[in-house]
């Protein structure tokens, strides 16, 4: 038999191994958040626009706009305007957004939750359509029902967003009448239920008023069917892909050997081997979705965090843009170790 | 459909960056302003081409004393705090201590921190403001009548104050003014919503709320409109507006008081010969824009202070003329082609514009090449001076001509060093002497119609000779239901009322 | 002098080790077989010799030169392996002009054309196949294509990880005669890892017997033919083999 | 026939034979998918339509017509004009022009980076690895926007600039799927081979690696072409893509949406434009994904 | 007897780009509940016939046969949901590379119970008892544990035996098993061989066996088929090998190295016939 270490040795190496693992991951995590931030910086310097216009306007004397200038910290040398910018943000304080004239924070706290809100709604939509739509195409390699389910995929994944959103509004909200129109809710509802998530569905259920939650989601319905469509389409042909090589594996045809149902030769053992990459591509498009799309929330009226971050952009706005790109980095990086830890979960051969 | 008593409104609203009085420069935030604030004097919503009294029911001016006393009406703010001289010392003398951007207006009266406590003064209940400069009490009016000047209720201002900001962080996201509404709500880039004043003292307004909703999409305002879900909207372009349904929506035209232009930036030796000036006046298809995208939109106007407002040149002398262009161009011997790069603000009706200026512009050999931008990119590239051509706009920061005259026709010192905010500063085009010297001459003469008169001889100058090239006048097509009655807009968005609106 | 010298040789693999202090030496020109369990560290050795499994302690000699931990370039010239799988050891894009004119072109030497040539010749592969792609090619052309690979560069040594046990009878016979023979014409060591005692009968000199990690017995070949194994499980391991060969030609 | 021969002949006497065989075989199998050979055509009627735009353009793509603006489709102007009066259909034909040059230099910057980063670190693994994928993910978090916008405001507007712009933003997916399928690579024993026989780290990579990399590279940049088509339309959405007057099709809906309830041909033709070509290079792409892919190659 | 399976002309073909090939090329046989040994070199259409019985070829392959009945029933006319019913209770089959065929995120007792309660509804209790009897007889040491285990954590020889323990659970009438044992030690090879023949012995079970190794073959089987190029070249009792006339078998024969080996080379096929694939 082989001679293995003795076991207070193993753990103590394991420990000491998950320790140093924890360290890294931490160090890994806060280099790439000071990467982010330091490129994000350094685009808001390269970009030919003067942030302290958007302070001050157009028609602001010389005296006036030195003195924003100057308030605003950005007659210091750059790496002490960054050192200050992070030393703030490490003390829990992103600063001010000069476009709306707030605290970076309190925005994001607004726009954030209805991008959320919004792209949760999409992304369940992507998925519980577009996973069995790709199930079934894999399934029916060639026939009429995959070469149908791959063209509507195609056709989700190359309309134009904004397009697809005014002709759904002008179809089934000025037209139908069967949705609500743009924005998050009517404008008698707006306002009533005090923000406690930023959610509207969760506030309204918290405040008990079941009308503006129903409310909420008949305008929630087109603006996340339209992402949700958008995502369905790349989650159906990922999943028709992933299929597809499962299908061919040797272990699919045992499975048929054993003479399993075709219902279960698919779903238990091609589909499970794929949930792992499946969730990668969820996450990464979930993501996506959570970045905003500046395009739909446009159309839709709706105020998230893609509109934020674009007119903070556009107007140099580098707290703001700083700010938002922490928040949406996070939820990149967040969603990166949970598919990791799913991974782990869900394929033994990564344990 | 929308409440009887309520006004919705579907409008861009994602320019506002701050709506004190003291900071708002905006065009939104001048319109809440507007709403919430009054002023001393002003054009108020029954003829917005009258100064009418405000909080002020009367007013003596002592041009001799550079003084004018206003007599306080008895009024109170919306907060039931009653408006005092106090008041009035305070809202001025705030604007000048905190010195935003619009601050420069009042500061024309010679106004500085420093001698503020001396130039607005208390006297007998009566409010005593004194002006220091070569201008008449007409212009000076005309200053107090602007968005800057503003009254502010100081009790619940001061409440509200940190540190040293006389109350700025607040009345940005809240108001303290004794106008027809009261601001409830706003939310960047989502809502505004104003209830009404019942204490108002005009009366109060017949609409309880209005609520301005942020849609920045046209077509969206279009869907909402047609559908009934709001009153107004505010943003539609020409083309919209054309095929709204008559039977449910009306269409109403406001002449605006912004004047569209294009420049040359005579830091480019290219574009210095006074015949490229001329022959680009030649070279626009005035006609062909405005009777097609720009219809309803603008109309022809080639002088710096727009039509309808007195010391306007209406005068439209130069129409497309490929031909005469040429010739001027070949006659001064300028050597084309000319290749121009034309910064442009990248929206409609803007890129637009300068697609229909390169075609015609090409004709005679003047090449633009189109160099689209945000609206903070472009005026980051004018206020550096490194621009070739520009089209942009202008609309005059308070109704005095001079407020175009110095921003057209004056230009003292053209170094880069002197930044001012000024079209000619900008394009680098330092303005003959003697057309400087008018200006100022215009600017003192106390005389109102030869003041005017003096205003019609610099733009016809400046018309005939500069290298700005002054198009079109802005106006405003707003789409509204048919039902909604009394909404006012006046010449720019500081006279935007919603107090005599009604809905039947 | 020996081609290849183990010294109480440890190979791990993260935590665990699998090989546990192996001494070996084989002799120049010597035909060498490494048999025994599966899983038990026949290959691992082979790896480590080559430079693939980095992670070992003790000593490696290679002509007489220690080994480094590493792929090194002057030991390309004196040791190349052969893989057991041949589906795998081929790149799947390559023709076969390509796969044996790469060793030819790093190191350097010219004239690939006709060595290329020649050496499809020595292993008895037809000019036809020289561009073709592995998937034109069975199994027992690819394993040739292997051993063509892996003397292109002239080597002294190789060692061959299990170079039949993929084919059949009749190509395991084809690939065996090629060894022998190539063994003949130029004089080179073989370190052979296989389970099929017959194959070390037809092709070795001497073999070592290993189980869990550790080499248990090492023999002559004439004790395996004369079934005189001394440790128990090489006789066990012998005794399976003939309890099969029922037939006899 | 004897050209079919030559080329399916299983003993190639030459390299090029050899190779001209593959692409063969390859082309033959696009060919029995009828959804690829789709895609195909379409691609090539792109490429066509791209270099013989002079001569298939009925109009200029730039002369202006202010009395007839916004004409619905007719047999004069089949796909109606736009808002200037320029003839859309002669727009569409052009555009292709400028379509085409997106998606070749996406195609030609991002791909190719994202395929050497990820191969090199993947095959190097540790530090390099680390720092590299840190870097990928640093770039894959932020969100693509910034960075587009970031680059056309530093670079200038311009189609050329928003080209790449998006070809910088998009490399990073490409890296990562490069280092996952080096990482199952790198261990195979075609590259223990070659780095037995002495070949360098470079040449593992550039000669071993990369080569099979590229297949579903391919694949994947060929799916990804509705997304690039899209995004420069994206950047047209917030004015940074195309200047005008250039037809760019995404800048033309995005110019046209203000008209999509009353004159629906501004927009739609040029969206239908890309629907088209984007379905062509995702039938494509599957198709190659069917033929390429190397396990369906092994007879 | 009527035969268990009765195999006609039977024919396997997949399209290539010189038009389809054949793969199996008319096979006939009639097994009954024997044991039938199949070999044949590499690539020679074994494990293809093998999949064909159970109608595993799928599109674009083709399967015809004259006859292919099974227990008197014709399986090609069978629908997929009939075929359903005889795959893994009456036919199963063990597969050729145990690395592959099994499930990696599954452990290997679900693989196994999933096979037994498909067709066999059982309580708990008794599949969980029929699992570790049916490892134990495969000679794997401990059985509990290794249920848990995931494939990637056993050996091949484990996975080998997991695999023929999967398909011997439902007690099928006819296994066909596709080289079961090339990864397990010599030792283990025979023990494992004689569970299975001892079920055929008990049982009348039907055994196909295929295989290259010929001297296991015919050790084990009653009967067996030559295999060359997707036809049969020679069929023969097992005894009747070693005597076996046509010259590809007597060459298979032939090339085997024996333990005690004096030739200097080993006679080989001459393969010029074949050699152009
Ligand atoms: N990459 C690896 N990581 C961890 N363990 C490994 C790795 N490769 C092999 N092993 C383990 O090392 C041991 C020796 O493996 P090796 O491949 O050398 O065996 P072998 O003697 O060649 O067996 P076989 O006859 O099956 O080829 C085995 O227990 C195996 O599980
Ligand atoms: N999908 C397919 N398309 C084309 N040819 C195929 C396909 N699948 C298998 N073949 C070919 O069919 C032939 C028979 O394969 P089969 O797997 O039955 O061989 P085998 O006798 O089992 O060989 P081995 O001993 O290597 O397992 C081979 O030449 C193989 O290349
Ligand atoms: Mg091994
Ligand atoms: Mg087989």
């Amino acid at each position: 038999m082989a001679l293995s270490p003795a076991p207070a040795v193993v753990a103590r190496r394991r420990w000491g191994r998950g320790l140093s693992a924890l360290l890294g991951f931490v160090a890994t995590v806060f280099l790439t958040f000071l990467g982010l931030l330091a490129i994000t910086f350094f685009i808001g310097r390269v970009i030919p626009i003067d942030p302290v216009l958007a302070v001050v306007g157009d028609r602001a004397t010389k005296a006036v706009y030195e003195a924003a200038r100057a308030q605003m910290g950005l007659d210091q040398p750059l790496y002490m305007q960054f050192f200050n910018y992070v030393v703030g943000v490490l003390s829990g304080n992103l600063g001010q957004s000069v476009s709306t004239g707030r605290a970076v924070a309190e925005d994001i706290s607004r726009f954030f939750p209805a991008t959320l809100e919004m792209a949760t709604i999409g992304i369940i939509i992507g998925v519980v359509i577009g996973v069995p739509l790709g199930v079934i195409a894999a399934s029916r390699q060639g026939s009429i029902i995959d070469q149908i389910i791959r063209v509507v995929g195609l056709l989700g994944y190359s309309m134009p967003a904004f397009w697809l959103g005014l002709v759904g509004l002008a179809v089934f909200y000025a037209r139908l009448r069967w949705v609500g129109g743009p924005g998050r809710l009517d404008i008698f509802y707006d306002g009533l239920v005090d923000p406690v998530t930023g959610l509207t569905l969760i506030d309204s259920l918290l405040a008990g008023e079941i009308d503006i939650f129903w409310n909420a989601i008949n305008h929630l319905i087109l603006p996340a069917s339209v992402l949700g469509f958008f995502s369905l389409a790349y989650i159906a042909r990922m999943t028709r892909s992933f299929m597809l090589d499962q299908l061919s594996q040797e272990f699919v045809t045992t499975a048929r050997v054993k003479g399993l149902p075709e219902r279960v030769v698919i779903w238990r053992h091609a589909f499970n081997p794929i949930r792992v990459p499946l969730i990668t591509v969820i996450g990464l498009s979930y993501a996506g979705l959570l970045e905003g799309s500046v395009m739909i929330e446009t159309v839709f009226s709706w105020p998230g965090i893609g509109n934020y971050l674009t007119t903070a952009l556009l107007n140099a706005d580098m707290n703001a843009v700083l700010g938002s790109t922490l928040v949406i980095g996070a939820v990149f990086i967040f969603i990166n170790k949970v598919s990791d830890v799913l991974y782990r979960v869900l394929d033994p051969r990564a344990r | 459909a929308t409440p009887a008593d309520a006004l919705v409104i579907a409008q861009n609203i994602d320019d506002i960056v701050a709506l004190d009085p003291a900071q708002a420069y905006e065009f939104t935030s001048g319109e809440i302003n507007t709403n919430v604030y009054d002023r001393l004097v002003g054009y108020e919503a029954e003829d917005t081409t009258v100064l009418a009294p405000g909080l002020a029911t009367e007013w003596v001016a002592d041009d001799a004393a550079k003084t004018i006393t206003f007599t306080l009406r008895d009024a109170k703010f919306a907060s039931g705090n009653p408006v005092r001289p106090e008041d009035v010392v305070f809202s001025f003398s705030r604007v000048i201590k905190l010195n935003l951007t619009p601050a420069f207006i009042l500061a024309q009266l010679g106004w500085t921190p420093e001698n503020m406590d001396d130039m607005v003064t208390i006297a007998d209940g009566k409010v005593v403001v004194k002006y220091e400069g070569d201008f008449s009490s007409a212009f000076v009016l005309n200053v107090l009548a602007s968005r800057p000047a503003s009254i502010v209720d100081e009790v619940l201002v001061m409440e509200h104050a940190e540190g040293e900001d006389l109350g700025n962080a607040w009345l940005n996201t809240h108001s303290a003014g004794s106008g027809p509404f009261v601001m409830e709500d706003y939310r960047p880039a989502e809502i505004v919503r104003l209830t009404a004043n019942e204490s108002y003292f005009r009366g109060a307004p017949a609409m309880k709320s209005i609520i301005i909703r942020h849609v920045a999409e046209a077509a969206t305002q279009q869907l909402l409109l047609t559908s009934g879900d709001v009153d107004i909207a505010k943003n539609l372009t020409p083309d919209q507006i054309a095929g709204l349904p008559a039977d449910t929506v009306k269409v109403e035209t406001y002449p605006q008081a912004a004047v569209h232009f294009l420049s040359f930036n005579q830091k480019d030796e290219e574009l210095t010969p006074p015949a490229v000036w001329e022959a680009a006046r030649y070279l626009v298809d005035y006609d062909g824009m405005t009777q097609s995208f720009l219809k309803g939109q603008m109309e022809v106007h080639q002088a710096f202070w727009p039509k309808g407002f007195p010391g306007s040149y209406d005068e439209t002398p130069y129409t497309l003329d490929v031909e005469k262009a040429k010739q001027i161009l070949a006659d001064a011997g300028v050597k084309t082609p000319i290749n121009v790069t034309l910064d442009v603000i990248n929206s409609t009706p803007f890129t637009d514009m300068a697609q229909s200026l390169q075609a015609t512009f090409a004709e005679a050999g003047i090449n633009f090449e189109i160099l689209p931008g945000t609206g903070a990119q472009v005026i980051t590239k004018y206020r550096e001076r490194t621009h070739q051509a520009m089209l942009l706009y202008w609309g005059p920061d308070f109704m005095d001509p001079h407020s175009n005259a110095k921003a057209f026709a004056y230009n003292s010192d053209n170094s880069d060093e002197n930044y001012t905010a000024t079209t000619t500063w900008r394009n680098a085009w330092a303005v003959p002497e003697e057309l400087n010297a008018k200006v100022t001459a215009a600017l003192a003469e106390p005389d109102q119609a030869k003041r005017n008169e003096m205003y019609v001889e610099i733009q016809k100058e400046a018309q005939a000779s500069s290298p700005i090239v002054i198009m079109f006048q802005a106006a405003l097509t707003i789409a509204m239901a048919n039902n909604v009655e009394g909404y006012v807009n006046g010449a720019t968005s500081d006279f935007v009322y919603y107090r005599l609106v009604t809905k039947q | 002098m020996s081609a290849i010298r183990l010294n109480n040789l440890d190979i791990a693999y993260g935590d665990t080790k699998v090989v546990h202090g192996v001494n070996l030496d084989i002799a120049e020109g010597e035909s060498f077989a490494l048999v025994g369990e599966s899983g038990s560290g026949k290959s691992t050795i082979l790896r480590a010799i080559a430079g693939l499994a980095p992670d070992w302690t003790g000593e490696i000699a290679v002509l007489a030169r220690p080994r480094s931990h590493a792929i090194e370039r002057a030991v390309a010239r004196q040791v190349q392996m052969v893989f057991q799988d041949p589906y795998g050891s081929l790149h799947p894009r390559k023709t076969i002009d390509a796969v044996l004119s790469e060793p030819l072109e790093i190191n350097s030497i010219g004239n690939r054309g006709d060595r290329v040539e020649a050496m499809l010749q020595a292993v008895g592969l037809d000019r036809r196949f020289r561009f073709r792609f592995p998937h034109q090619l069975s199994g027992g052309q690819r394993q040739r294509v292997a051993i063509a690979r892996a003397l292109m560069l002239e080597p002294k040594v190789l060692l061959l990880d299990e170079p039949t046990s993929a084919l059949d009878v009749s190509v395991q016979a084809e690939i065996l005669n090629l060894l022998k023979r190539l063994r003949r014409e130029q004089g080179l060591t073989y370190l052979l890892v296989t389970h099929n005692l017959p194959v070390v009968s037809f092709l070795c000199d001497r073999l070592a017997v290993m189980r869990h990690g550790r080499i248990v017995e090492v023999a002559d070949v004439a004790l395996l033919k004369r079934g005189d194994l001394a440790e128990p499980y090489s006789r066990e391991l012998l005794a399976a083999t003939q309890g099969r060969a029922s037939l006899t030609v | 026939m004897a050209t079919r021969d030559w080329l399916l002949d299983d003993s190639p006497t030459s390299r090029w034979q050899a190779n001209a065989g593959r692409a063969y075989r390859v082309f033959a199998s696009l060919l029995r998918n009828p959804l690829s050979v789709l895609g195909g055509i379409i691609i090539l009627l792109l490429l066509l339509t791209a270099i013989f735009a002079p001569w298939l353009a009925p109009y200029s793509a730039t002369g202006q017509d202010l009395a007839n603006r916004l004409a619905p489709p007719s047999g004069t102007h089949w796909m109606g004009t736009d808002e200037l009066g320029r003839d859309i259909f002669s727009r569409v034909i052009w555009g292709s022009q400028i379509t085409l040059t997106i998606v070749l230099l996406v195609a030609l910057i991002s791909a190719p980076l994202g395929l050497l980063i990820g191969a090199i670190s993947g095959y190097f693994g540790g530090w390099t690895d680390r720092i590299l994928m840190g870097v990928t993910d640093i770039f894959l978090s932020m969100p693509k926007l910034i960075l587009a916008l970031a680059f056309v405001a530093a670079l200038g507007p311009g189609i050329n600039n928003a080209i790449i712009a998006i070809a910088i933003t998009s490399w990073p997916a490409y890296a990562r799927i490069a280092r996952a399928e080096t990482l199952t690579i790198r261990n195979a024993e075609f590259i223990a081979a070659v780095r037995l026989q002495g070949a360098s780290p470079v040449r593992v990579i550039l000669r071993h690696v990369l080569p099979l990399c590229t297949s579903s590279m391919i694949i994947r940049v060929t799916l990804d072409m509705a997304g690039v088509i899209l995004t420069a339309a994206g950047l047209g959405f917030i004015g940074l893509g195309a200047q005008p007057p250039l037809p760019e099709w995404g800048a033309m809906i995005s110019r046209g949406r203000t008209f999509i309830l009353d004159q629906w041909w501004v927009a739609t033709m040029p969206g239908f434009a890309i629907i088209v070509v984007s379905l062509g290079f995702c039938f494509l792409g599957d198709g190659l994904r069917d033929v390429l892919d190397p396990k369906s190659e092994g007879k | 007897m009527a035969p268990l399976l009765s195999v006609q002309n039977l024919r396997v073909s997949f399209p290539t780009h010189r038009g389809r090939v054949e793969v199996v090329k008319g096979i006939s046989f009639d097994l009954r509940r024997e044991r039938l040994g199949i070999v044949g070199e590499s690539g020679s259409g074994k494990s293809m016939m093998g999949r064909a019985i159970l109608k595993l070829i799928r599109k674009p392959g083709l399967v015809t046969a004259d006859r292919l009945d099974f227990d008197g029933a014709d399986i090609l006319s069978r629908s997929e949901t009939q075929m359903r019913a005889i795959r893994g209770a009456r036919i199963s089959m063990v597969m050729q590379d145990p690395k592959f065929s099994l499930n990696p995120v599954m452990t290997v007792g679900e693989q196994i119970a999933e096979a037994l309660v498909t067709h066999e509804k059982l309580p708990r209790q008794q599949v969980d008892e029929r699992i570790m009897s049916m490892l134990e007889a495969v000679r794997i040491n401990d059985p509990r544990r290794v249920a848990k285990l995931y494939p990637h954590e056993v050996s091949g020889g484990m996975g080998q035996r997991i695999m023929i323990a999967m398909m011997l659970i439902p007690e099928p009438e006819l296994l066909i098993a596709d080289e079961p044992t090339s990864a397990l030690d010599v030792s283990v090879q025979a023990q494992v061989l004689d569970i299975i023949d001892d079920l055929v012995r008990t049982k009348g079970m039907g055994l196909i066996l295929i295989s290259h190794d010929l001297n296991l073959v015919s050790r084990y089987c009653d009967r067996i088929l030559v295999m060359n190029a997707g036809t049969v070249v020679e069929e023969c009792a097992a005894g009747e090998l070693e005597r076996a006339s046509h010259p590809y078998t007597r060459g298979l024969l032939a090339a085997m190295p024996v333990i005690d080996e004096v030739r200097v080379e080993l006679p080989v096929l001459d393969r010029s016939q074949w050699a152009g694939t």
